[in-house]
């Protein structure tokens, strides 16, 4: 395992270096002044000028990227041009919101999901089947944010059961976090859904093609023993690289979410600080995203040994 | 053993069938597949069902245990368990009997157990479901089972998993697990098709002893007549759907009543009966309609004796790196192939036969160029082809063609078989493109296809209908030796009998050599000049097939040849007393320096490791 | 010569490939309700300017946000431009976004997956270049690649291409190294065929089938994302109408003019939708064994 | 890898998360919860002019003197001054017992420091600071300005409200002007909460107890500034439709800069009024004035015949009149220095003909217009398209190219030729107070590549604006604007479009929240 794990870090150390040159060098490319910004719309070019040059935006292009790169080992990841704070500890409280929106979307989606593409495997090809795949593509066609706002009209607006926006950490209480949790975490979950039930549905029906289910029918075993002692564990493989790969897609449907809900996570700050051109928020998001999406396909892949005994690192 | 089962007849039969008919729907059109048949087991009787592929027989075992998709699946008809009638039965009930009443097995031993459950599990859970007794219990009856049928140090290998058992032992597992309730019916599913064929007589010795034990009936479903012969009381007879024969095996062996038992019988090889023939010698086909036979014409002599031998082997060494650590450190080597030197004349036939495992297959690949030998010299026609690489060995390749053992994956499935066939001749570009079809067609009607079906796809066609387009598509470039690994193994007995029949037609017109690489004795003795057993990558006997079939001298030689099934029921081995033999895998630590060998003269060109 | 009396087993001569990739393609309930939906709205966005719409650009500042009137099927948006004419055409750039980034994503991700799987030593380093690629949520790629350049249609479609590649290359990848293992792959080796005749002669034709699946399921998220980027601020300028861009702009007033968001969602839905049941159906003649579904 | 230290921070902020920016929800008290009209970048009202760091400033800091409602200057922080005879001296008096957030007096020198580094960065103090022979602080409750030149102005440059003069302790204020101070302590009447700062999401302002309002009545920045509430809570919400339906289902009691096509929703919900601000910005047409064609004054002119102000409010705001103000000159009609000088062309409706004779006429070759359109800003999207098709109308060819705000504010300070990326027309605001006199409106000024971008030279107008500056008393400063207007209306530095309304949503439970320019003293939530 130990080897396994060896291998994977070198791997992930060139991804995400790859991805760090990636970024930054689309970030120096590119049109779009920080200063100006900054200055704000009545400024005097000499104001912009002096934030241009206090910000160091003018140095070549190694120097900076060198600089960065040395930041970065050192754990520091430099200060937001915008609002001059250090970006680690920006991160640190806006980190909340994000992750808690991911597992709670994530595991909403889950439950909804898997039993869904169960049954309809179960049920191939009858009108149950066919209906909930519908229904799933359904979820999976409807942008984001209309289903956010509708949720948001109905169950926060109209009926008042669940707040409209805003969020609360789980320090003020299981209850209050969750409240504000819910609307978001089942438009976030609605196309991860979809994909999932999908993805389970042909995972289960390829298992349900194979032999051994054949001998466990011919033991005698019933519907429920063979679905989920026998198939399921066979289909658990495929299902866990669906949610691995999924992450990716979340946090970018989190950036949408966010915005609708005004939940002050990671996804909403990555996209105001690409809209104002704040490069060092937005080299450092990109790499946590990156390595946030190493790191679970890597425990994805571990949890394989743990559903199938043939693979050994 | 008989004596009491005769007794038993006229009791009330285990099983008993009567006018079965089951029919599919595909596409909202039903079509039969098995129409009115009738028969009966007693208790304590062992009844083969047998037949070619499309005979209905598997369907008709999987509808005794109801296994059928009853969405796309129609049965008519009764089937008896012991007076009780199954078909009416609804689907709960009929799971409370399949593995406790009725108990069956299968084919593939590979993919028939769940990988990710321990055998422990997969075999106690039918106790736990039938017998009611506790997890505890039932895995210490488990073990008990799993010693009755010959799996040593039974109480480790219950936590192990299925992908630490080789097939033969996967197949005692599965015996065992159908054993645990002490069935009425076991239905065994062509249980020993997959094995090999010394494994596979020690699966016949098993299911034979359990059921002489107590009054348990088998349903034997086979198409190997050898396996029919060994182990069945009674045979029934399938063809398409129908059945056309059923009697004693004696009495169906000695004198076959219906011309298409006649017919099947013929197409066995049996093993022996080439022993005063010189030549190999084509099989005598009989019709399956009239039944009378077409003798076969004498084995011509087609090996040039006088050349230089067209293919010279020296010291072909074949070994893979098992790499594992953080930086893929060597951990070890499978030799594959050890110091192999053998050579083939013009318009002769060698085979390379053993069990699967002994190198035989990468030994044709190595020759073929397919995968890169790690020492040793290949010399076809006088010129090396060795250690050629890039535009020469693709050049070289024209003179040496291969056919594979599966015809339904060696034809790519989105061309038409007629530019199939012309690929090779446009690949070398040597003829232009009409010139190529009209070959092409040429060649399709040299291997008894119409020339009409040109421009059909091969998923039109059946597997051996594929296996003669493959052949057409070997001889586009006029090679001078074919290798042909396991090419009629997947095959049903007839067709196997028309392919070879093909194989030898074409060597005596062309002059063609052939490698033939095979596990199947009977045919090997059909087709060689001069036949080479391996075993574990290395040659432990060469000679004329004569005096290999004859006087085999190797131990292993006699071993596995007195474990081929004689399609002779007078002729019963008795069962072999080794017992179980665990397969010993070729892998070898990084400096394991194999022993130089010596090969005995001991006879006509007939050498034998010492 | 040895007569062709094999008829022991010779299978009735069913019809070619192409009927019955047919058959069942009609068969499946699904892929037509889906085809039809689609080349419906096809059609509609190809015959925009004859049906009865107006110039969808045309500022009218003094009807701003009127309700369904005769003038006005849909009524207008906040700039007072016609609500049926900008939905009519919208379609278009969706569909166009949509397509070319299914086609160009399949194209180059296919390409790559072709070379990673067959040539050994590309297969590592390339597939670490893919990893970064996907290990960047796809929005922020494309919110960053449209925001740093000029916004326009091509950069968007671009930029959702690049996020998409990554995934058709892992596919693809997938489906050559399985192919490659095939029997008569080897027998084209075997025959002296050379590495590309072998890649696009036999590997190449067996892999159609699962990129075209998978390429309808891109061709369904790039139109979402193209929706989801016009929402965030960064997807194609507003000035020429797309069902994302116009469903982004009005989402303000979605309360007092639900007509501006639910028209433009509904016809973004019902396509995406057409075009995922549509990738279901195609998915079961190609691509039996459901690789295009990744 | 990780340096500990920082690793720890990192963890500890981890946790943080869990824990603290949120646990003052469960003291009670009266909150106001407010949606600022956009994200609190900067918390330094020096470092940055943009209108919400003012507001944040407003709450925090307290300045030398305030404006009143009639745009008085009078005094805040300040007890009162003497000028010199010959107004070369003045002396300031500090009232006794100010104090800062963290406990220390403000002392003159903390005063002087402050006023230094804001002279650096505002227009109007560096005007000032071109006369002041010495700014000193004699004691620690008085300081004195030694001038070259009389400076009747001086109580309105240390006075006026955008961009304010913040008054911080002297170790914060010797920070230069292109750095944002480290830390928030002023001697407002609120109190920064640092820990519960979330940027981007949550600003918190907790009330100062110790801090001596003065007796006067609250008006504007002068006078009393109490704070009636405990908390202040600025909730950052980026989406409309969500900050509407937060307002209307009372998650928040204000939302600045409402949306106007939410005003109707808004009333009907009956929990919830709008009012608009009177003192509102104004929409400007800027002219590119170093490249052809409106590098000739006679092509701006022929432009102005065409604008109808209507047209373009009603693109932004709609077709609702109470939402916006015509008939707007160089100077907000709010303001006391606004005039009818130069009004003549857009009073009445636009004059299509003139203007494409007037164009006919002139030197324009018909080479395409680039006309910058900022889509991601509504309300200037909207003003764009109307002042486009407008130029197509009369003669015009015109090249609309779309971008986001970022993209067009960095595009804008490009001054080369139209093909090497540069630009010809751009539409935007000028915030409220800006076009109240010469000195605040940056666009009025003709100093050429050293003006606002547009960088319009006019000579005139520099003389007028310094003769404002040193105009002896209000009737002389009326005349010099009476003046300037009528030379601009020539010049035509940009051509003012109208001033479409502020609305703030403010929630029935509120009472005394302004209408525009939004201060959280002398407010109260029952």
């Amino acid at each position: 395992m130990l080897t396994y794990l060896g291998r994977r870090l070198i791997a992930s150390i060139f991804v995400i270096l790859m991805v760090a040159i990636f970024v930054f060098s689309l970030l120096y490319l590119t049109p779009g002044d920080p200063a100006a910004i900054i200055a704000g719309d009545q400024a005097t070019p000499e104001m912009v000028a002096r934030i241009r040059q206090s910000l160091k935006l003018d140095e070549p292009y190694l120097v900076r990227f060198s600089d960065w790169l040395l930041q970065i080992v050192q754990g520091d990841l430099g200060n937001s041009i915008y609002t001059g704070q250090p970006i680690l500890q920006q991160i640190g409280l806006r980190f909340g919101p994000t992750l808690s929106l991911m597992v709670v979307s994530m595991t909403l989606s889950t439950l909804v999901a898997i039993p869904l593409g169960i049954v309809a495997a179960w049920k191939q090809n009858s009108r149950v089947d066919r209906g909930l795949m519908v229904f799933s593509t359904l979820g999976f066609s409807i942008p984001v944010f209309v289903v956010g706002y509708l949720l948001a009209y109905f169950f926060g607006l109209k009926l008042k059961w669940l707040p409209v926006q805003g969020y609360a950490p789980l320090s003020s209480g299981l209850w209050n976090w969750m409240r504000h949790l819910i609307l978001p975490s089942i438009a976030l979950g609605s196309a991860f859904i979809g994909l999932l039930a999908r993805m389970t549905r042909a995972a289960m029906l390829q298992v349900l093609s194979q032999d051994y289910v054949r001998t466990a029918k011919a033991k005698g075993l019933g519907q429920g023993e063979i679905l989920f002692r026998h198939a399921l564990k066979n289909a658990a493989v495929p299902i866990t690289t669906v949610v691995g790969l999924g992450i990716a897609g979340l946090i970018s449907g989190a950036v949408v979410t966010e915005s609708v809900f005004a939940l002050p996570g990671l996804g909403r700050m990555t996209a105001d600080a690409i809209l104002r051109r704040d490069y060092p928020v937005i080299q450092s998001l990109i790499l946590l995203f990156s390595l946030n999406y190493l790191i679970v396909n890597l425990l994805v892949d571990i949890t394989y040994t743990f559903f199938d005994p043939r693979v050994r690192y | 053993m008989h004596a009491t089962h005769e007794a038993n007849a006229q009791l009330q039969p285990t099983l008993s069938i009567r006018d079965l008919t089951i029919s599919f729907r595909r596409d909202g059109i039903w079509t039969p597949a098995v129409q009115q048949i009738s028969f009966n087991i007693s208790p304590g009787e062992i009844v083969a069902l047998v037949g070619e592929s499309g005979s209905g027989k598997s369907v008709t075992a999987l509808s005794i245990a109801g296994l059928l998709d009853a969405k796309v699946s129609r049965v008519e008809g009764e089937i008896f368990l012991g007076g009780q009638s199954l078909l009416t039965l609804p689907e709960r009930r009929m799971c409370e009997l399949r593995g406790n009443k009725i108990a069956m097995i299968f084919q593939e031993p590979m993919t028939s157990l769940n990988p990710v459950l321990t055998i422990g599990r997969q075999i106690s859970e039918v106790l736990v479901k039938h017998r009611g007794v506790s997890e505890k219990e039932a895995l210490r009856e488990a073990e008990r089972l799993l010693e009755q049928v010959r799996i040593p140090d039974a109480r480790s290998r219950l936590t192990q998993y299925p992908h630490n058992f080789s097939g033969g032992m996967r197949q005692r597992v599965m015996i065992a697990m159908a054993l645990a309730c002490r069935p009425k019916l076991l239905i065994a599913d062509e249980p020993t098709t997959a094995l090999d064929v010394t494994v596979q007589a020690q699966i016949l010795d098993l299911i034979k002893d359990l059921q002489a034990d107590g009054d348990m009936a088998v349903l034997f479903i086979t198409h190997d007549m050898g396996v029919v012969a060994q182990i069945a009381d009674r045979t029934v007879v399938m063809y398409r759907g129908d059945i056309v024969e059923e009697g004693a095996t004696p009495e169906i062996f000695r004198a076959p009543a219906r011309p298409y038992t006649r017919a099947l019988l013929s197409a066995v090889p049996v093993l022996g009966s080439m022993a005063d023939e010189a030549n190999p010698r084509r099989y005598p086909i009989v019709d399956p309609v009239t039944g009378n036979p077409q003798p076969a014409p004498p084995g011509a002599l087609t090996v040039d004796t006088r050349s230089e031998p067209l293919l010279v082997v020296k010291n072909l060494t074949a070994r893979f790196d098992v790499r594992t650590g953080l930086f893929g450190r060597l951990s070890g080597r499978v030799h594959a192939v050890e110091d192999v030197s053998f050579d083939i004349k013009v318009g002769e036939t060698l085979s390379l036969v053993g069990e699967s495992g002994c190198g035989k297959s990468t030994t044709g690949r190595s020759i073929m160029r397919l995968i890169e030998p790690t020492a040793g010299e290949i010399r076809l026609d006088g010129q090396d082809i060795g250690s050629i690489s890039g535009a020469q060995l693709r050049d070289h390749r024209r003179n040496i063609q291969m056919i594979f053992q599966d015809p339904f994956a060696s034809l790519n499935p989105s061309m038409r078989i007629g530019s199939a066939i012309m690929e090779p001749m446009i690949i070398h570009g040597r003829v232009s493109r009409t010139q190529a079809h009209d070959r092409a067609v040429d060649l399709l009607e040299i291997v008894g296809l119409k020339r009409e079906t040109f421009n059909r796809f091969p998923h039109e066609f059946s597997g051996g209908q594929r296996q003669r387009i493959c052949i057409a598509r070997a001889l586009a470039l006029e090679p001078k030796l074919i290798v042909a690994d396991e090419s009629v193994s997947a095959l049903d007995v007839s067709i196997k009998a028309q392919i070879i029949n093909l194989m030898l037609e074409l060597q005596e017109k062309l002059g063609l050599a052939y490698l033939f690489i095979s596990h199947d004795m009977a045919v090997v003795e059909r087709v060689s000049h001069r036949v080479a057993v391996m075993y574990l990558g290395e040659i432990v006997e060469i000679g004329p097939r004569r005096a290999i079939f004859s006087n085999p001298r190797h131990p292993y030689t006699r071993k596995l040849l007195s474990a081929v099934p004689v399609p002779d029921p007078s002729v019963r081995l008795k069962s072999s007393p080794q017992g179980v033999t665990e397969f010993k895998s070729p892998i070898r630590s990084v400096g394991y320096k194999p022993p130089v060998r010596e090969y005995v003269q001991v006879g006509d060109e007939h050498y034998v490791l010492s | 010569m040895v007569g062709a009396n094999d008829h022991l087993s010779v299978l009735p001569v069913t019809e070619t490939g192409g009927r019955r990739a047919r058959r069942t393609f009609l068969r499946h309930s699904g892929a037509v309700v889906g085809g039809s939906i689609l080349f419906i709205f096809l059609t509609i966005s190809l015959l925009a300017p004859l049906l009865w719409t107006s110039d969808p650009l045309s500022v009218e500042p003094m009807d701003r946000l009127q309700g369904m009137s005769e003038k006005h099927w849909f009524g207008t948006d906040m700039h007072g431009r016609d609500l049926y004419s900008r939905v009519v055409y919208g379609g278009r750039v969706s569909l166009l976004v949509g397509f070319s980034v299914a086609f160009l994503a399949s194209m180059i991700g296919g390409l790559i997956g072709l070379f990673a799987g067959f040539i050994r030593p590309l297969d590592g380093p390339l597939m670490r270049v893919m990893d970064g690629f996907m290990s960047i949520p796809p929005i922020m790629l494309a919110i960053a690649l449209v925001a740093l350049t000029r916004g326009s249609i091509q950069n968007v479609i671009i930029a959702i291409s690049i996020a998409e590649i990554p995934r058709v290359s892992r596919l693809v990848r997938g489906v050559v190294l399985t192919l490659r293992e095939q029997p008569y792959i080897e027998a084209a080796i075997s025959m002296g065929a050379g590495p590309l005749r072998v890649v696009f002669r036999h590997i190449l034709p067996n892999a159609i089938g699962p990129i075209v699946v998978q390429a309808t399921f891109i061709c369904a998220s790039a139109m979402l994302a193209e929706a989801a980027l016009s929402f965030i601020g960064a997807g194609t300028p507003p000035i020429t109408p797309s069902w994302g861009n116009i469903l982004a702009e009005g989402r303000m007033l979605w309360q007092i003019h639900p007509a501006m968001v639910f028209l433009p969602a509904a016809a973004l839905s019902v396509t995406v939708l057409a075009v995922n049941m549509l990738g279901d159906g195609l998915s079961d003649i190609f691509d039996p064994r459901g690789l295009g579904k990744s | 890898m990780i340096s500990r230290r920082t690793f720890l921070q990192a963890s500890a902020a981890g946790t943080v998360f869990l824990a603290a920016p949120y646990i003052a929800r469960a003291k009670g008290g009266e909150v106001l919860r407010f949606i600022p009209e956009s994200d609190l970048p900067v918390l330094d009202p020096v470092f940055s002019p943009v209108g919400v760091a003012q507001h944040h400033g407003y709450a925090v800091f307290d300045t030398l003197y305030g404006m009143d409602e009639n745009f008085k200057i009078q005094p805040q922080m300040a007890q009162g001054h003497e000028v010199s005879a010959d107004g070369l001296t003045w002396t300031i008096k500090l009232r006794e017992g100010l104090l800062f957030h963290d406990g220390e007096p403000v002392r003159g020198r903390d005063v002087v420091a402050s006023i230094n580094r804001w002279s650096k960065g505002d227009a109007f103090g560096q005007t000032l600071f071109s006369i002041v022979q010495e700014l000193s602080a004699p004691s620690d409750d008085t300081i004195v300005f030694r001038l070259k030149r009389p400076f009747p102005m001086l109580p309105n440059a240390l006075g006026k409200p955008t961009p304010m003069l913040p008054i911080m302790p002297e170790r914060l204020a010797l920070t230069e002007p292109s750095k944002q101070v480290a830390e928030v302590i002023g001697s407002g009447p609120f109190r920064f909460v640092k820990n519960e700062w979330v940027s981007g999401s949550r600003v918190v302002y907790e009330r100062f107890d110790r801090y001596k309002p003065r007796s006067e009545a609250g008006s504007f920045t002068a006078g009393r500034k109490e704070a009636l509430v405990d908390r202040v809570e600025w909730s950052i919400i980026p989406d409309s439709a969500t900050a509407a339906s937060a307002i209307m289902a009372g998650e928040v009691d204000v939302w600045h800069n409402a949306q106007p096509d939410f005003i109707q929703a808004l009333e009907t919900s009956g929990t919830v009024r709008v009012e608009v601000g009177k003192i509102s910005p104004t929409t400007i047409l800027r002219f590119n004035q170093l490249q052809p064609p409106f590098n000739d004054p006679k092509i701006r002119q022929a432009v102005l015949p065409a604008i109808n102000q209507a047209d373009v409010m009603i693109g932004m705001r709609g077709a609702d009149p109470s939402r916006w103000v015509t008939g707007v000159g160089f100077f907000h009609p709010m303001s006391p220095m606004a005039n009818s000088a130069g009004m003549d062309p857009l009073k009445g409706p636009p004059d299509l003909e003139k203007a494409r004779k007037l164009l006919a006429a002139s030197s324009y070759d018909g080479r395409p217009i680039v006309i910058l359109d900022p889509v991601d800003q509504a309300h200037l999207h909207g003003a764009s398209l109307v002042i486009g098709k407008m130029l197509e109308r009369i003669g015009f060819k015109v090249d609309m190219q779309t971008m986001d705000w970022g993209t067009l504010v960095q595009r804008r300070t490009n001054k080369g030729p139209v093909q090497q990326g540069g630009w010809n027309i751009f539409v935007t605001g000028l915030n409220e107070m800006m076009a109240f006199d010469p000195v605040a409106n940056i666009a009025i000024r003709g100093n050429g590549e050293k003006a606002y971008v547009g960088w319009p030279t006019s000579q005139k107008l520099e003389d007028l604006r310094d003769k404002w500056i040193y105009a002896p008393d209000d009737d002389a400063r009326k005349a010099v604007a009476r003046e300037m207007q009528a030379t601009a209306f020539e010049e035509l530095p940009y051509i003012p479009l109208g001033s479409p309304g502020g609305f703030v949503a403010i929630s029935k439970k509120v009472r005394g929240f302004p209408s525009e320019f939004p201060r959280f003293y002398n407010v109260s939530v029952s």
